[in-house]
Order: C-alpha cells, then structure tokens, then sequence
C-alpha cells in the first residue's frame, strides 16, 4: 500500500473501545501515510468518532497501541500527544463563545508558536508572532473580515469554518478532521475542500466525511467501518467498486 | 472608580493606540480613589474595603476568569491570618516574615487542596470546596492551644518593617497600616490585571468555556487551574493576615463557609467580567453591611432583598450597570 | 468628639445564634440610664447600640468603630464570650471600660485586664451553688453523668464539676463531649440512658442545651434528674415546653423573684414599661449600667481610670444583693442563685417558670486564679 | 459494648431516615435547577415554625405537618418566580447568590414573625415516651418521625419516576429552548418541582419542630449535613439520599461512642474521601 | 394546490433581531396543507432564524406568523408547540441524560399518529439503541433521533433543519422515503437544506434566503427547469 512509500505518520494496532456492553470500536489496526489524505467512512455510529477520540487520547484506551510515527503514545495524555503535533476539528462546533473570531484562533496559535501558558507576566498582545499565525489562519479560511466578531454571534456555518481555522493555527503534522463540510452551503463547502485540497502534502490528514463527493475528490485512500471495525480499505475507485460498501453505506 | 473592564476577552482583538494612556489613566483613578477613602469613611471600614477588596479580586481570579466555582476561599483567607498572627502573636513581628507566612501558607494549603481536587468539575468541585473548608474551619476550631479556637487567636501584635539605613517603621497606628494595605492593594491589582490580560489569563478563559477544546489545543489545563488556584490562595493568605493585623484578633468565623460564600457575593454583585468589579463589590457590601445594621435590627432581611434585587436587574452585577451608562453617555456624546 | 457627653455603648447581638438577646440588653440599659435621668454628674450620657452579630470580628470591628468616631468610653452587651474576650483587647488598648458578661473564667483569668470587669458569676461559684442545693436536698442522688460542650466554656464547667464534685462527694459516672452547635443529642442520650445515672449534669447552653433536654424529655427517663449549673438562664425557658422543664435545677445568674430593692424596683419599672418580666440579659445590662453609673458618681469623674478606681474599691446594694468587685481580677462578687423548674399546674402567670431554692456565692479559690499581675493603668 | 453498638446503630438509621427526608427535597431541586439549594435550610425552618403556628391554634399535629409542607412550598414558589427565575438571565453563579439572599430575607421574616426566642413543641401525647429494645430504648417520635420520612420519600419517588415529570424535569433543566418547543411549559415545571422540594424541606423542619423546636438558625445548622448527604448519596441520585441519610445518621452515632467531638469533621472527612474516590458519589451515575 | 386560499403558516414581513444588530427584514412566505416548502440560502443567511421565530424561540419585532389562521408571533413556544408545529433544531440538541426513548417520547401527546413504534420502524438503527442515553449516541443516531423526537408531538407542520446534516447517504436516502410517505398524511414541512438535491426532491415550493431577505420563490417545476437559477444564488461559480 501507499503507506511503504512514504512512512507511516500515525498508526494504530488492535484498537478497542467498549461503551458497557456495546463496543464501539472493535479490533481496529489502521496505519496513516505521512502526507497522504485518508478518509475514514461509514453508517452512522460505525464508531469513526470514537476512533478519533481514541487517537486523540481524548477517551482512554480498553487496549491496543497507538504509534505516531516511532513514538507510542498509547499512555500519553491528550495535551502531549496535541503538543506532538496531532490537531483535530470537533464534528459538534467546539469553540469559545465567550471570545472573539480572532481570540479563538490566537489561543491555538499561541500554543503552536511555542508561547508558555504560565507566562503570567507578559502581555498577550506582547506575542506577535502567535498574533500574525492567527491572522494568516484566519483570512485562509476567509474570516478575516469577522475576525472581530463574538462567537456566539455567528452563524452556524461560520461556526465549523472556524473550528477548521483553529485546527489549522494548532500547524500540526497531522490533522483529524470529523465532518469538516457538514452544516456548510455549497459555497463555504467548495472553499472548505480547496482549503483542504491546499493543505495536502504539507499534511497527513484523516478526514471523516459523509460528502461522498468531496471524499472520492480528495481521498488518496479510504478505510470503511462499520459496527465497530475495518470492513474495507482501498483507494477511492477500489471503494467505489466494492458491492458491501455500496449496500451498507449507499443504500444501493 | 472608573468602570474599567479587563476582561480577559478583550486583551488580544485590538491593540488600539491609546489604550495604553488610557490603562494608565485608570490605574492613576484607583490610587486616586484609594487615596481618598479614609478621607470619608472611618479608618478601619476603608482598610477592610481594601483587604476584602483584595481577597475577592482573588477570588475572582478562580470565579471570573478560570470559572471555577470555589465555595472555599475563606479556608487560604483564614489560614493566612492564623499563621501570621501566630508569629505576630508570639513576637516575631518583621512585616517580610509575617507576609510571607501568610503568603506562603495560603498557596501551599491552596497546592495541596487544590492538587486533589482540581479535575473535578461543576456541581463536584464546588461541593468539594466547601467540605474542605469546613475541614479546615473543624481543624482549626479544634487546634485550640495553636488557634484559640471559637474565642479566635487574640494577641495579635502589629508588624514592624526593619528598613537598613533609615529605621524601623511600626504600623501601630491606623492610619501607617492603611499604607500598607494600600500598597499590597494596589500591587495584587497591578499583578492580577497584569495575570488575567496574559498568555495564561487567557488560556483559563478558554478553558473555562471548553475545557476539552483547550486540553486538545495542547494546553495542561489542570495545570494551569492549579496554578490559578495556588496564586488565588496565596493572595487570599495576604488578605487574611491583614485582616489580623487590623483587628488584632483572626476569628474562627472568618475560615467559616459563610465567609467563603460573602466573598462570592461579593464578587458576583461587583461584577465577575471586570478587574475592579469584586472591589466594589466588596466596598458596597461591607459599607451596606454598616449602614442598614444602624438602620434596622433585622437588617440582614435588607441585605438580602439588595442581592436580590440586584441580581434581577443587573445581570452584569454594578460595574455592568456603570459601564452601560457610560457607553450610552459616550455614544450621546459621539452623536452630538 | 463630644465634650460633655459620656457615650456609653450597648455593643449586643441581634443578629445570628444569640439574636434573641440583643434587644433585650439594649432594653435593660436603656431603661437604667431613662431611670438615673440620662446625665450623670451633670454631663449627659449617651447610649449606642450595635450589632455584634455574635461575631468577634464584628464585635471588635463595632467597638473599634464605636470608639474612634462616636467616642464611646464605655461598653456593655457582649453575649458570646468569645465576643466578649475580643473586645476585651480592645479595650485594653483603647483604654475603654468593658463591662462584660458571659461563661468563660477567662474574663477573670487567663485574659484578665485592668479595663475589663465580669459581671457573671464565676463558673465555680454557679457550679457550687447548685450542686449544694442538689447534695441537700436529694442526698440519696450520687452519681453523675456529664454532656459537655466541646470549647472552652464547657470545659471550664467540666473542670470545676469535677472540682466541686470531689468536694461534695459526687460520683462521676460517665461525660460525653458533643461539639457546639449540635442538633442531634440522641446519640449521647441513648448512652446516658443506657448508664443509669441519677443525675444528668448538663455542661451546656444557650441552644445546644435547650434542644439536649428537648431530647431527653423524648426517652420519658423521670428517674434521672436533669442538672443545668450554667445552662439555662430564664430567658430561655420559654424555650421548652411546660413538661420538658418541670423538675430542672438550673442555677441562674439572675432570676426576676431575686427579694432586693434594687431588684423589685428594677421588675415594677421593666414591667410597666415594657409588660413583660426582665430576665438575665436585661439584667445584666440594667444592673451594669446601674453600677457604671454610680462608680462614676463614687469617682466624681466620668474619666474611664478614675471609674476603673472607684469600681475596685466599692460595694454596694446592687439589683442582685451585696456586690463587691475582686481588685485582684474584676470578678464581680455576687449571689448565684439556683431554681427549680415548676410544673404547669402551679405557674402562676406565663412566665413563672421556676422558684428560687437556693442561693450560694462561694467565690473561686484563688490558688486556682490564673490571673497574673493587674497592669498599672 | 456490642449492646451499645447496636443501641446507637439503631439509633443511627432513625436519625438518618429524617436526614434524608431533608436532602431528598435538595436532591429534587438539585436535579431541577442544577444548583445546590442555601435556601433550603430557611425553608426547613419556615416550615417548623408554620408547623408550630398550626398546632398551637389547636390543629392536630397531623395538619401541622400538613401545613408545613403547604408553606414551604408556597415559599418555594415564590423563591422561583420571584427571586431565581429573574436570576437566572445572570447566570449560574447569580442564582447561587439569590438563594443565598432569600436564605437570609426568609430567617429575618421568621424572627420578625415569630420573635427571637426559640419556641419547642412536645409531641402528640400518642407518640411522648420510649420503646424499649431490651438492649436500648427508642424515643416513640423518633421511631414515627422516620417511618413517616421513609414513606414520604417512597411515595414522591414513585410520582417521579412512575410519571413522566422526572424525564420533564432533567430535559427541562438541560435545554429549557428545546424543552419548550416540545410543548412542555418548562416554567410552570420549575416552579412545580421548586415546590415539591421545597415543600418536603417544610415537612422535614415540621417533623423535627419535637425533636429540635423552632429557632431562626435551625436551617443553616441542617444545611451543611443535608449537602453531605447529597453528596455521599450521589447528586441526582434520589434513591442514594436516602441510602446516604442513614449512612451519615449511623457514622454520627457510632463516632459518637468514641470520639464525639469528630463527628462533624468525619462527615466532611468522608463527603470528601467519596467525592475524591467516587466523585459520582456512592449511588450516582456519571 | 390552492395555496392562496387557505395556507397553514403563513409568515408576513417578519423582522428579527440579535439584541441591536437585525438578521431577519421582512422574512415572509407560506405554507400550505400537506405542502413541503424548502428554505435554502448560504450559511448566515438567517434560515435558521426564521424556524426560531416561527417556533417563538427567538422574538418577532415586527410583522405576523399566523398558523390555521391564529396569529402566534406573541405565544410562548411550548404554546406554539401545543398549537400543532414541532422544530427539529439543526443543533440536534438531544438530552444527554435522559435514555433515547424518553427523548423521543417526551413531546408526544397521546393522539398523535406517531407512536414510538412507527418512529422506530423508520430508523431500525434506533431500535437497539432505545436504552442509551443521548449523549452517548454517535452524530447520526442523534439526528434520527430528534427527528423521531419532533415527529412524536404529532404536529400538522414540522420544521427540519438541515436534517441530512451528519447521515450517511444510506440515511439520507431513508429519511428522504420517509418524508416522501409522510406526505400522505396531514403533515406540511419546512425543509432547511444544503444539500440542494435533496431539499428538490422532496420540495413542492423553494424559498431562497440571501442576508436575511427572502431573495426568490420558485416552484419545483421551476427549479426543475431550471436549475442554475438556484445554483445562482448559492453562490457556485
Ligand atoms: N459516550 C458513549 N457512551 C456509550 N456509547 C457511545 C458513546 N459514544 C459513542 N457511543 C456509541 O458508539 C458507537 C460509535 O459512535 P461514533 O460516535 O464513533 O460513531 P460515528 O461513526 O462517528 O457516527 P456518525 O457518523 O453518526 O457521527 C455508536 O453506536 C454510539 O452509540
Ligand atoms: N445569537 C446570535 N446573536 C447575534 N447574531 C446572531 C445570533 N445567531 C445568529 N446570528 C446572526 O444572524 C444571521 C443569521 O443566522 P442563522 O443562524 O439564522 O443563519 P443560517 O441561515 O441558519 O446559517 P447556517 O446555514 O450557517 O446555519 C447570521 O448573520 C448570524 O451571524
Ligand atoms: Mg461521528
Ligand atoms: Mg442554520
């Protein structure tokens, strides 16, 4: 597979995840090619979430291991494994309502920038190179103009194109991104994919994504779950093709 | 006072010009103010505004900024008190010791607290809070050859400052004391302001309206909480060992929960979203607190509806209202 | 500050545990100072009253107050000791007269001051009294079983039962120690039960004890007698219910039946004015005031030393009896008297609660004094 | 000393059953308002002083009760409409503070009402004296007083949880917007519960007026217990309130064998090993 | 269709407000029985808004919502609710504590023609789920489950925000049949959608909402005919 050409970014190995009785995900060993855009679909509930959530740290492991590149970060808590470059969106909007467009942005940069949370001496504005990333991150996603703008003000829409400017200021090695298009109108949608589409390369990405178009348009290469584990893995024509991923997820 | 709003919210957006006059025009207006409050008010009810004031902009720093809901201050404000008037009491009277005591003593009981509650949230934390102030309050209620238990540690002595070259200067008098006060007054305003516009101020902000979102950003958030709560206790502690100094005695009721949720009160009718907010909080409660038990025997009753009536109607607690007028005056202005 | 005025100053709770006291102290001095004719040596007295909460910061904060910007020189009401004894060193360094009232032998000892007086009985004198009432008159009672409030003023009671106890020839059977503030006593009292005492001596007060013997009336155990030395001032006895009182000895440091001039003319005016009968807080406050004012007049000074001189040296017919004070530690020398609670049947109005059955007012022995050295003025 | 143990065991639970009574009501406004309820010791109180009021114009003490739970849930009412709705545009930490201003307002009313001195009531003449065990005796009211709470509590646990008010309730208390546009008047819903708790804080003051009488600051006394209770019971948890209540009532009783002075702090000592260990307390679900 | 005549909901010039700033002017349009009237616009282009004012959620200052011919611009929501219109937020909003079944249960009405088991029957996914507690249902689950949820009050006009939002196109599908067999019952819609073809399909009438404005109404015979009149406004290309 495309992962031998390029090394491997992150990987996992027999993850699982038991919710009482239920297990959400099942068994999953899954490798990331540095660089690559990879896209992680299925029905509802297939436990693509919870995959992220389990990559992130964000929810404790039942077992497996989890590699990113030759690290284990199995038992490290979710703001090491942030700080070793793994970014993620939220599929709920997960932003600060309290702060402005701009402030959201900066706290991610900030961070990024290598900025000392303890610094409780300095000025924030005293920072500008955290300033300035945010900025950039902000008019890539063309919220330049509301950066002023409180949160809880905007719409929707406005809401997941900044979660995705915020992921973007973490300038990861790898972004997870959980339904970067949904709730988007047809415009913000296109722009989103041609941010997305410019970030690959510089990127490994993981992307969920119900948007059939925009996964087979940009996917260099699709996994399929489905209650709780692998069913597929191919490239998009492969994944096309395949008669079980027609009948569970397309219904046809 | 001027209705000044540091809220963390709006250091980063826009680093206007002027600004910088402006802060420093506000900082001029507080010592100002703080400079005239004897002048209208007796002596003692202006340094325990001062020391209140203190203690609740602490506070704040935990309600305010980092939204945690601590019903438990008063166990740093109490254990502050007690360990500096524990060596006032029994003749080490050097104002560097004893404030250091009572800084350190309420950070480090704030870091041990603190380390195991910090992760839990809500309802939880809150109650937790509160049960380790009763802890403290039984503990020091029952210490009594240390403490003097319900009579309160009496014998508290003043500090005197040891100055090479110049002399020892005592604060016996009144009026020496209030110096004092206002000079660690005004530089916790200056450290907690200065906190609550840095990188770390707004790191609690956003952690206090999505923890998880920060945690994922890269930020230790427990961490950070930790060391918020450390510095709010510490300066509690200062709070409360000048509270000792004043009145000669550290009563057992100011560790009780009671005192923990007056302070709350105190920070919430001020207004949480601003610096100076607590402080006039802390200002119109003690001074109400005097007024209406003249007026009335029943006059908590009074108290009560005030807090009532000012949660009803000015969500922003008083700085809000002030600073509603004052844009409307400045739009007025503007339209002319 | 005003010149030829004397403010004296009523600093009470009325707020809080012990809000049923304030008014009635402020009552009581009030009424002293309308009957004396507001001046004293031709200058006119002042009263100021303010809540203590029953808080000894507020207390101090209220007195400090009181005493730069009003000019209080005098001060009475304090209910708590633990207020009182703050107040206390403001007092000393404020060169203010405390006329002081409340349990702790610490008044007059371990925090005795120059400017401080204690108007209450000694906690020995209160116990002695009414354990001699108990030894003469049930001297087949022997054993006791001790509740004890867990601070400082319990422990001082506890101390000298056991004192007073070896002295009269009492066994003690058992004690327990419950924490101030207690609401549930059901847990000690089914161990009282359970020791078979003959008597329930009650180390307590205020509330605690009235909902302690509340409780006790609940287990319906009449063979053990209930013992209150300090427990129950009259104030409080409206607090219980007929059946729950009858039979209590309790030793009072005021009692309204008390058979002197002073006291008789003292009830007629209370009850004139205010159609009720005084009980201790308005005594303490009427008699204290009364005694500031005439130590004044024996001075022919209002000057906070000069009074302090004349108060050490005097004696007089006070509202309670003969009275003197002890120069050695301001312990006001005064009767203690001891009451027994009456059935319903023979209340003979609403407030006739109990009788007087003894009197006793044998003074702490003063090797047990821990009072050093009075300072000079 | 085994007979003692069991004296004060038994002792212990039919103390805790009237805890529970207690921080039942507080766990039914927890639920409802997300917030730990300071006024309910000065409704606790309104309602002992109602409940004396009521038998001392001659009612039996039955309609005392009665009345007392009647009272306190007027005041509950009136607490919501009047203090904690219009709080609760300030947020969370405004309504916290409002109840702690009505808890003052409502213990000067019963001082202004019914005076400063504390008043005590005997109980009905069916249930004065004591069973006796054989190897301890039992108050006869502290026997009813617990039976009684015990089948307060069942019966209003049924009507939550058999209705379908419990579920109104936390989707209320979730998302008031969302609950709304489902038809359900979420206002009405808050004050309805706000009385319930409410209300069986009045029972529980008017069941304890024998027991502890009726002073101003009987409430706050109760209060610090009845949130341990909740918080060992499990905030939320209904049923471990009750499991919590006679939990604490029994540790008070047995520290009171050893080391009586301690019972107070042993209970915080343990609200805070549980919440450290089990922060969802012992009962409650996350 | 005789919409003139009789319509179920008809919004008139409806202005709303966010504290000062305005993001709805002179919002109206109507509803018919049994009619499906799709809403789409760009992010921010106040749709949402427009279901809030209906449902009562957010104020209406100025302007008429009248539903069967009552005026209810100033009941309260849970009145409006009573009224026979449920809101599916696009939010999802689900209760997190209380189980699935409670959630989508909690606004029925006994007499509505939508029990738990026909919801169920719809999305079997639910099925197994009925025990869960909200919060601990993937995105999908939810979103079928508040759309059971605004279906169990029984209401004569439903309104869907966004409802494809988060489903896997197998769902998408499952949804669309499911309210294409609504509509032989007593039932109207509003239809928020981005996803255009799906909002078509489904959709007697479209209303195109711009800044806060209703821009252009079209039939779907219209939008059949011509589709780049939509698109334009969408803002593609
Ligand atoms: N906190 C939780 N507790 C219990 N079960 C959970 C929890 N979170 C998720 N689940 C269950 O785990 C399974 C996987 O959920 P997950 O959120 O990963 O799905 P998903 O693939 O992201 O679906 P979608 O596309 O709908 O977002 C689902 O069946 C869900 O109900
Ligand atoms: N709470 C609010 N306070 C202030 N302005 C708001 C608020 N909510 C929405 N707005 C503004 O109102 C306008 C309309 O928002 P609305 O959510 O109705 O749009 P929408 O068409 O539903 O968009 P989307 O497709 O992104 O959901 C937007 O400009 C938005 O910024
Ligand atoms: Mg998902
Ligand atoms: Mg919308």
């Amino acid at each position: 597979m495309t992962a031998d050409i390029d090394g491997i970014a992150l990987a996992a190995e027999g993850l699982c995840k038991r919710f009482g009785g239920n297990t959400a995900v099942d068994r999953v060993s899954i490798a990331f090619a540095k660089g690559r855009l990879h896209s992680i679909l299925g029905p509802n509930g297939a436990g693509k979430t919870t995959l992220f959530n389990l990559l992130t740290r964000d929810l404790l492991l039942d077992s497996g291991t989890i590699r990113l590149g030759t690290t284990d970060i199995s038992r490290l808590t979710p703001d090491r494994v942030a700080r070793m470059g793994v970014a993620r969106s939220y599929q709920i909007s997960s932003v600060y309502p309290d702060m402005s467009v701009r402030e959201n942005v900066w706290i991610a940069a900030y961070r990024a920038r290598g900025g000392n949370p303890f610094a409780f001496w300095r000025q924030a504005t005293s920072f500008p190179e955290a300033g300035q990333w945010a900025d950039t991150c902000l008019s890539r996603l063309g919220l330049s103009e509301i950066a002023d703008v409180s949160v809880k003000e905007l719409s929707y829409g406005d809401q997941r194109l900044l979660e995705l400017s915020v992921t973007l200021a973490c300038a990861p090695q790898i972004i997870l991104l959980d339904e970067p298009t949904a709730g988007l109108s047809r415009k913000e949608a296109e722009r989103v994919k041609r941010v997305i589409m410019s970030l690959k390369g510089e990127f490994s990405i993981i992307m969920i994504e119900h948007n059939v178009g925009i996964v087979m348009d940009l996917s260099d290469s699709i996994t399929v779950m489905n209650r709780g584990v692998v069913v597929a893995q191919g490239s998009p024509d492969e994944i096309r093709g395949n008669r079980d991923v027609q009948e569970a997820y397309f219904g046809s | 006072m001027t209705e000044e709003s540091l809220a963390a919210s709006q250091a980063i957006p826009s680093v206007k010009a002027g600004r910088r006059t402006f802060a420093l025009l506000k900082a001029f207006a507080a010592i100002a103010a703080v400079c005239v409050l004897p002048l209208v008010m007796p002596i003692n009810i202006a340094t325990e505004i001062l020391i209140y004031g203190m203690f609740a902009m602490a506070t704040n720093l935990l309600i305010g900024t980092a939204g945690l809901f601590s019903f438990g201050q008063a166990a740093f404000f109490g254990v502050g008190g007690y360990a500096a008037g524990y060596f006032l009491a029994h003749g080490w009277t050097s104002l560097p010791l004893v404030l250091f005591m009572a800084f350190a003593s309420g950070g480090l009981l704030a870091a041990m607290i603190g380390g195991l509650i910090i992760r839990r949230l809500g309802i939880y934390f809150m109650m937790l809070t509160f049960a380790f102030n009763q802890l403290v309050y039984y503990v020091i209620y029952s210490w009594h050859s240390v403490t003097g238990g319900e009579d309160g540690l009496a014998g508290i002595r003043r500090p005197v400052l040891d100055l090479p070259l110049i002399g020892s200067f005592s604060f016996d008098d009144n009026r020496s004391l209030y110096g004092l006060v206002c000079v660690l007054f005004l530089l916790s305003i200056g450290v907690l302001a200065r906190l609550v516009q840095s990188p770390f101020g707004l790191v609690l902000a956003a952690a206090r309206q999505n923890s998880r979102r920060t945690i994922s950003l890269g930020y230790h958030v427990p961490a950070l909480q930790l060391a918020a709560y450390v510095i709010a206790g510490a300066v509690s502690g200062v709070a409360g060992a000048l509270f000792g100094m004043l009145y000669r005695i550290m009563p057992i009721d100011s560790v009780h929960w009671a005192a923990s949720a007056y302070v709350v009160f105190m920070v919430v009718i001020g207004g949480q979203r601003s610096m100076l907010g607590p402080v006039i909080g802390a200002a119109v409660f003690i001074w109400l607190q005097g007024l209406f038990s003249l007026a009335w025997t029943r006059w908590p009753l009074l108290l009560g509806l005030f807090v009532i009536i000012i949660m009803t109607y000015l969500p922003q607690g008083l700085v809000g209202l002030a600073s509603q007028r004052w844009m409307r005056a400045i739009k007025r202005g503007a339209r002319v | 500050q005003k010149t030829g005025t004397v403010t004296m100053g009523v600093i009470t709770p009325t707020t809080g545990t012990f809000a049923y006291a304030g008014d009635l102290v402020a009552r009581g001095a009030a009424l002293a100072l309308e009957m004396h004719g507001s001046n004293v040596l031709g200058t006119n007295v002042r009263l100021l009253t303010r809540d203590d909460e029953g808080k000894p910061a507020s207390g101090v904060r209220r007195v400090q107050e009181a005493a730069t910007s009003d000019g209080m020189r005098y001060f009475i009401g304090a209910y708590s000791s633990a207020v009182g004894l703050a107040e206390s060193e403001v007092a000393q360094r404020e060169k203010l007269l405390q006329f002081a009232a409340g349990g702790s032998e610490d008044f007059t000892g371990t925090r005795c001051g120059r400017y401080t007086f204690q108007w209450s009985a000694h906690p020995y004198t209160a116990i002695r009294a009414t354990l001699e009432y108990v030894r003469k008159s049930f001297p087949q009672k022997k054993t006791i079983y001790t509740l004890t409030a867990d601070y400082v003023f319990g422990h001082a009671l506890l101390k000298y039962t056991r004192i007073v106890a070896a002295e009269l020839g009492f066994e003690l059977v058992g004690n327990d120690n419950h924490p101030f503030g207690e609401r549930q006593y059901t847990q000690y009292l089914t161990k009282v039960v359970a020791a078979k005492p003959d008597i329930l001596l009650l180390n307590t007060a205020g509330a605690d004890a009235v909902t302690a013997i509340r409780q006790f009336a609940n287990f319906g155990a009449d063979n053990i007698s209930v013992v209150g030395p300090w427990t129950l001032e009259v104030d409080q006895l409206a607090e219980l219910a007929p059946e729950m009182r009858t039979g209590l000895i309790l030793g009072q440091n005021y009692y309204p039946d008390v058979d002197t001039p002073a006291n008789k003319e003292f009830v007629a005016a209370y009850n004139k004015k205010f159609a009720a009968l005084p009980g201790y807080s308005s005594a303490y406050a009427y008699d204290a005031i009364r005694t500031l004012l005439l130590a004044m007049e024996n001075a022919n000074s209002v000057e906070v030393p000069a009074v302090i001189k004349a108060l050490e040296r005097m004696s007089w017919d006070g509202v309670l009896g003969r009275m003197s004070i002890d120069p050695n530690t301001h312990q006001l020398v005064r009767p203690y008297f001891v009451a027994r609670c009456k059935p319903a049947s023979a209340m003979r109005h609403t407030a006739d609660f109990a009788e007087i059955v003894a009197t006793g007012n044998a003074p702490q022995p003063s090797q047990l004094n821990e009072c050093k050295q009075m300072p000079e003025l | 000393m085994l007979w003692l143990v069991s004296a004060q065991l038994v002792n212990g639970i039919a103390i805790g059953m009237i805890y529970a009574l207690m921080s039942f009501g507080l766990s039914i406004i927890k639920g409802l308002l997300n917030i730990p309820n300071f006024a309910h010791g000065a409704l606790y109180a309104l309602g002992a002083y109602i409940c004396y009021s009521a038998v001392s114009m001659g009612l039996p003490f039955a309609l005392g009760l009665l009345a007392a739970f009647a009272g306190a849930a007027l005041a509950g009412w009136a607490l919501q409409r009047f203090a904690i709705q219009p709080a609760s545009k300030s947020g969370y930490l405004a309504q916290l503070v409002t109840l702690f201003g009505a808890a003052l307002v409502i213990e000067q009313m019963l001082l202004i009402g019914w005076g400063t001195i504390g008043l005590s009531y005997s109980p009905p003449p069916l249930l004065r004296g004591a069973v006796n065990l054989g190897f301890t005796v039992v108050p006869k009211y502290i026997a009813f007083a617990s039976v009684f709470s015990a089948l307060v509590i069942v019966s209003v646990w049924l009507l939550i949880e058999r209705t379908k008010f419990g579920a109104y309730l936390r989707a209320g208390i979730e998302r008031p917007d969302t609950t709304r546009a489902l038809g359900i008047n979420v206002d009405l819903l808050l004050g309805v519960g706000m009385m319930m708790g409410a209300g069986l804080a009045g029972l529980a003051g008017g069941l304890a007026l024998p027991l502890v009488g009726a002073t101003s600051t009987m409430g706050g006394d109760m209060l610090g217990i009845a949130f341990v209770v909740l918080v060992i019971g499990g905030l939320g948890s209904l049923y471990g309130s009750v499991a919590a209540g006679v939990l604490v009532g029994v540790v008070q009783s047995l520290t009171a064998i050893a080391a009586p002075a301690a019972s107070t702090a042993i209970i915080y000592a343990a609200m805070i090993g549980i919440l450290l260990f089990r922060p969802q307390g012992l009962f409650g679900e996350r | 269709m005789a919409v003139e005549e009789e319509a179920l909901l008809s919004v008139d010039a409806i202005d709303v407000h966010y504290g000062r700033s305005q993001a709805l002017f002179g919002v109206g349009f109507e509803v018919g029985r049994r009619e499906v009237v799709a809403i789409v616009g760009r992010n921010g282009a106040g749709k949402t808004t427009t279901l809030r004012s209906i449902m009562g959620i957010n104020p209406v200052s100025n302007g008429a919502v009248s539903f069967n011919g009552r005026r209810i611009e100033k009941l309260r929501p849970h009145q409006i609710a009573r009224s026979g219109i449920s809101y599916v937020p696009e939010t999802r909003d689900p209760f997190s504590l209380l189980t699935v079944e409670e959630n989508i249960m909690l606004g029925y009405r006994p007499g509505s023609p939508y029990d738990l088991r026909r919801i169920v029957g719809w999305f079997p996914d639910l099925a197994a789920l009925l025990r869960r507690r909200g919060a601990e249902l993937s995105g999908g689950q939810q979103q079928m489950m508040v759309i059971g949820r605004g279906l169990a009050l029984g209401p004569q006009l439903l309104l869907l925000d966004e409802p494809s939002q988060g489903l896997a196109p197998v769902i998408v599908k499952k949804v669309g049949e499911m309210l294409t067999a609504l509509r032989g019952e007593d039932l109207s819609i509003v239809l928020v959608e981005q996803n255009i073809a799906f909002a078509l399909s489904l959709a007697d009438r479209v209303v195109v909402m711009e800044n806060g404005a209703v821009v252009d109404r079209l039939t779907a015979d219209e939008s059949r005919q011509d589709p780049e009149r939509i698109e334009r406004y969408l803002g593609i290309h």
